[in-house]
């Protein structure tokens, strides 16, 4: 079981390598390598669904070597991102056919793939620096990987901020290997957590909080998510939207400080006003948003703000319900963004006011993309109600009535800009002849039903426990555990 | 003392990054910060009438324990010029592709998106 | 600049560039023994080939190292790299085990340090491959847009051959 | 006698730095980012880390070639003054904000010249400096660490410059979207 903690990255990593050299010998290999890679990724995380293990690289113990770790957090990330990564090439097996020199793009994605995986795994906080790296670099790329305009307007404004986040991040480990001379996860938890933080190490924990805070796009960092998501194409928009913005960003906040720093009522009321203040603004600039992508990127400001929620009240069922919302929101955003996708693909147009009856003409699109509408807008039974009821009970149960107040203010506001989505884009009269609209391919159908009926499933993982859902319970547990012992 | 002034380069680059308009100098602004994280990390690892970590054959083990420099700092540092040195590539790309279509460095002018 | 630099600098450049291969190989090979890495090594190499390319323009120093070799050549360095690590998991069952024999006493010679070596020519083949392409490129691509009428047909969807 | 040269060194790339950021003239503004960098290299140097000097030397010039290359014969002009107003009081409120915790922040921070090798009795750097040749075989113990015992960070690494240089060609590459009726050529 050990030995298949390396390949999560080595795999990708290699594939990535071999793809851009045979790629000009052999037609369409990319896309075929792109998708056994993803297949077998996913694979390898439901294989390793309850395991847990430390591997250190090249043989050095602990805190001489580069540990990697899996637990239940990490098994539920990879889970995540291989199973989205999945849908997210089969989906471009046909929508990137009107794209040059897609063998960049396959390479480019697996690149991104394993340094998320990398992230996840990493016992190391250098470590996860480099990770976090290869993944937003390979990000910036793919983000302007149209060349146009807006692409690399975008593009250009993230790697900006990505620029900066890094350093900030790398700083704060500059500061960290200072104090405590280490960069083991487990190590350092040993020397500083659970202790009060002296000052260099708050200024620590605030340079990494802004910059995973950058990341993942919480309210004062969050301008570039609205320009970089929407103008990616559209299995990279959910590529990014559903698993990087938590895999670098609030997964690492998470694991940083329950397992590393150890959580105090300080650094949980941050994190609770970060998470409200994303909540509400995002949703609000979401809600006057014509165009279809830029709406949903809006959404998952909002929606990684009750996470962030869920995560800053610290009690077990508040750390639950974040981590179920983290994949639910995996999986619908990213099926939503594969919807615009295949609107954009059909219609040649994302705006709503263009849209219109595409309901009738792509029954595919207009089903699954009525199935995520009401798992984001917590419509029960589907999932996203479930993960909203247990951030909403824990914040009453914790005392923070206003917290969970706002919550479902929030909700209803997304029920209402969902609403828009489907009455304008899906439901309304037709506005575009039926000539013009494509057929939406099979492969890219397929993708959507996949994440469709993980929409549908995942519902039914709270019937395993309220407070403990098969997958997500360990993940919660390895969170709780509080930090790292060597 | 040292560390400040640091930390004054770091922020130089940070305010440039903030303020500038011209493209060009807002990827300079961000060179500049990584230097400025780079030279705290050695500084870091320096220890007072050090030696580079790295043993001479005329040395004797027990000298070179006692006065070499941190060499965990030196090897994150080369790979960090690495990395920066890639996204130094991939912006520089990106600053060509954007004069190619808009006609400028201005990023006031670069504005397409709203918001 | 189509046919490169005069005759003076085509001259020297001829004489310089083995010497300067030569330090980057060395720095690259004793990377564990002196100062400097494969890293430091490669961006040597590929300063050697983008002096070529100063020199004797595109056309010619294309023929000493071109763009499909320079792209093979830089997932070759990776793959040695990551072959190197997945050795160490059919030898000695670990990833990125050091598996060759580590000789302490000869340690001034080439061959002490197991992988370390090979390692080192790992990334000094993907930097100098992938740093020569990278400026490769971004030279010959010699899009200035000259006035607004030829923007506007790039703006429109047109490319400029 | 030598913290007294780093610190004017320091404050030379300051200058550096400010001019490079302020400058109207773009291609001045490079050969000053070109300066600080080599001041680094310096900087390194007097810090014992020849590996870096020599790194961050050979990685200045390419730098400097790269920037060099993609602005020449490009808008030289200069496109000066600040963004926005909003922007410069955010900046304003940040660095001064940044500045003071800074300030305050390296009180409490161990002295200049007092490594972690003296302050943490089980720091993993005190291993590799004892055992690092025995274990590996190699004298250049930054080598060591950066092929041997944290060699997976230099797989993420030349990953990264793999990655960025991929990407580059990607976003320079001369067409991006194909006509609908073209041919399929991969």
């Amino acid at each position: 079981m050990n030995n298949l903690i390396p390949l999560f990255v080595a795999i990708p990593l290699g594939i990535a390598f071999i793809i851009p050299m045979i790629s000009r010998r052999i037609k369409g290999v990319a896309a075929f390598l792109g998708n056994v890679t993803m297949i077998g990724l996913s694979v390898m995380s439901l294989v390793s669904i309850g395991k847990s293990g430390m591997y250190h690289m090249g043989g050095w113990d602990t805190p001489i070597g580069i540990d990697l770790r899996l637990d239940g957090l990490s098994v539920l990330m990879l889970l995540s991102i291989s199973i989205v990564g999945f849908a997210a090439t089969l989906f471009s097996t046909r929508y990137m056919q009107s794209y040059t020199s897609r063998h960049r793009y396959y390479s480019l994605f697996l690149f991104m793939v394993a340094g998320m995986n990398g992230a996840v795994l990493a016992a190391d906080i250098f470590n996860l620096y480099v990770f976090m790296e290869i993944a937003s670099i390979a990000s910036f790329a793919l983000v302007a990987f149209g060349c146009g305009h807006e692409d690399l307007e975008a593009a250009f404004k993230y790697i900006v901020l990505g620029g900066v986040a890094a350093t900030f991040v790398l700083f704060g480990i500059a500061i960290i290997y200072g104090v405590a001379g280490t960069l083991n996860m487990a190590h350092l938890a040993m020397k500083i957590g659970n202790k009060p933080l002296s000052n260099p190490l708050v200024f620590a924990l605030g340079l990494f909080i802004s910059g995973f805070g950058l990341k993942a796009a919480m309210v004062p960092f969050h301008s570039w998510l609205p320009d970089a998501h929407p103008s990616a194409p559209a299995p990279i928009s959910a590529m990014l939207s559903g698993v990087l913005i938590k895999a670098i960003g609030v997964y690492v906040i998470a694991r940083l400080l329950f397992n590393v720093f150890g959580i105090t009522p300080r650094v949980s009321l941050v994190l609770q006003i970060l998470g409200t203040l994303s909540m509400i603004v995002g949703v609000l600039l979401a809600i006057g948003q014509w165009d279809m992508k830029r709406l949903f990127a809006y959404h998952s400001i909002s929606q990684v703000g009750y996470i962030i929620i869920g995560l800053g009240l610290g009690t077990p069922l508040g750390i639950v319900g974040a981590l179920y919302h983290l994949v639910n929101h995996s999986v619908f955003k990213s099926l939503l963004f594969l919807n615009a996708g295949a609107v954009e693909y059909s219609t040649g147009t994302r705006n709503l006011k263009r849209l219109g009856g595409l309901y009738k003409t792509m029954p595919v699109a207009g089903s699954t993309s009525l199935i995520a509408s009401m798992s984001i807008a917590g419509i029960p039974p589907f999932n996203g109600f479930w993960s909203k009821l247990i951030i909403i009970i824990a914040c009453v149960m914790s005392g923070h009535y206003w917290l969970g107040a706002w919550a479902v203010l929030v909700s209803i506001l997304t029920l209402a800009s969902f609403l828009k989505v489907q009455r304008y884009g899906f439901f309304d009269s037709l506005k575009i002849s039926v000539e013009q609209i494509k057929k939406t391919p099979p492969m890219m159908a397929l993708a959507m039903i996949l994440l469709a009926v993980l929409c549908v499933g995942m519902g039914f993982f709270v019937i395993t426990g309220f407070d403990s859902p098969i997958i997500i319970g360990p993940a919660a547990e390895s969170l709780l555990k509080g930090v790292f012992v060597l | 003392m040292i560390y400040s002034l640091c930390l004054v380069l770091i922020l130089i680059g940070l305010y440039g990054v903030v303020t500038k308009k011209n493209i060009v100098k807002i990827v300079i602004s961000l060179a500049i910060m990584e230097y400025g994280v780079n030279l705290f990390l050695i500084l870091i690892g320096y220890r007072n009438n050090g030696v580079h970590p790295g043993i001479e054959e005329s040395e004797s083990f027990t000298h070179f324990l006692a006065h070499s420099v941190d060499p965990l700092p030196q090897a994150l540092v080369l790979t960090s010029i690495v990395i920066s040195l890639g996204m130094l590539a991939l912006m520089v790309g990106m600053c060509i592709r954007l004069y190619e279509r808009y006609g400028t460095f201005d990023i006031t002018e670069i504005r397409r998106l709203r918001g | 600049m189509e046919e490169g630099m005069s005759l003076v600098v085509k001259t020297v450049i001829r004489l310089l560039k083995g010497f300067i291969l030569l330090f980057g190989v060395y720095i690259t090979a004793y990377g564990h023994v002196t100062p400097g890495d494969g890293f430091a090594g490669g961006v040597i190499i590929a300063c050697a080939f983008i002096l070529i390319f100063l020199a004797e323009g595109k056309r010619d120093s294309m023929k000493t190292f071109g763009e499909t070799a320079a792209r093979e050549m830089s997932c070759i360095g990776g793959l040695i790299f990551l072959l190197t690590a997945f050795a160490g998991i059919g030898i000695s069952g670990i990833f990125l085990k050091n598996f060759l024999p580590t000789k302490a006493a000869a340690r001034f010679t080439l061959f002490s340090a197991g992988t370390i070596p090979i390692c080192n020519i790992g990334v000094a083949v993907i930097v100098a491959a992938s740093l020569y392409l990278v400026f490769s490129i971004m030279s010959s691509l010699h899009v200035i847009v000259k006035d607004d009428e030829e923007r506007e047909m790039i703006n429109r969807g047109e490319e400029i051959e | 006698m030598e913290h007294a040269i780093l610190h004017i060194i320091l404050i030379m790339m300051i200058i550096g730095a400010l001019i490079a950021i302020e400058t109207k003239n773009l291609l001045s503004s490079i050969i000053s980012v070109g300066a600080v960098g080599f001041l680094l290299a310096i900087m390194f140097l007097f810090l014992r880390a020849p590996d870096l000097a020599i790194t961050q030397m050979v990685v200045e010039i390419l730098c400097l070639v790269i920037l060099i290359r993609a602005t020449i014969s490009r808008d030289l002009t200069a496109i000066s003054g600040g963004r926005e107003f909003f922007g410069l009081i955010t900046t304003a409120t940040l660095i001064i904000l940044i500045t003071v915790l800074g300030l305050k922040i390296f009180e409490d921070f161990p002295a200049f010249g007092s490594s972690v090798l003296d302050r943490v009795i089980d720091a993993p750097a005190k291993t590799y400096i004892a055992d690092g040749l025995e274990k590996t075989g190699s004298a250049n113990i930054v080598t060591t660490i950066l092929l041997d015992f944290r060699a997976y960070d230099t797989l993420g690494e030349i990953t990264v410059l793999f990655c960025a240089i991929l990407g580059t060609l990607a976003v320079l590459r001369r067409k991006a979207r194909k006509q609908a009726t073209e041919e399929d050529n991969e």
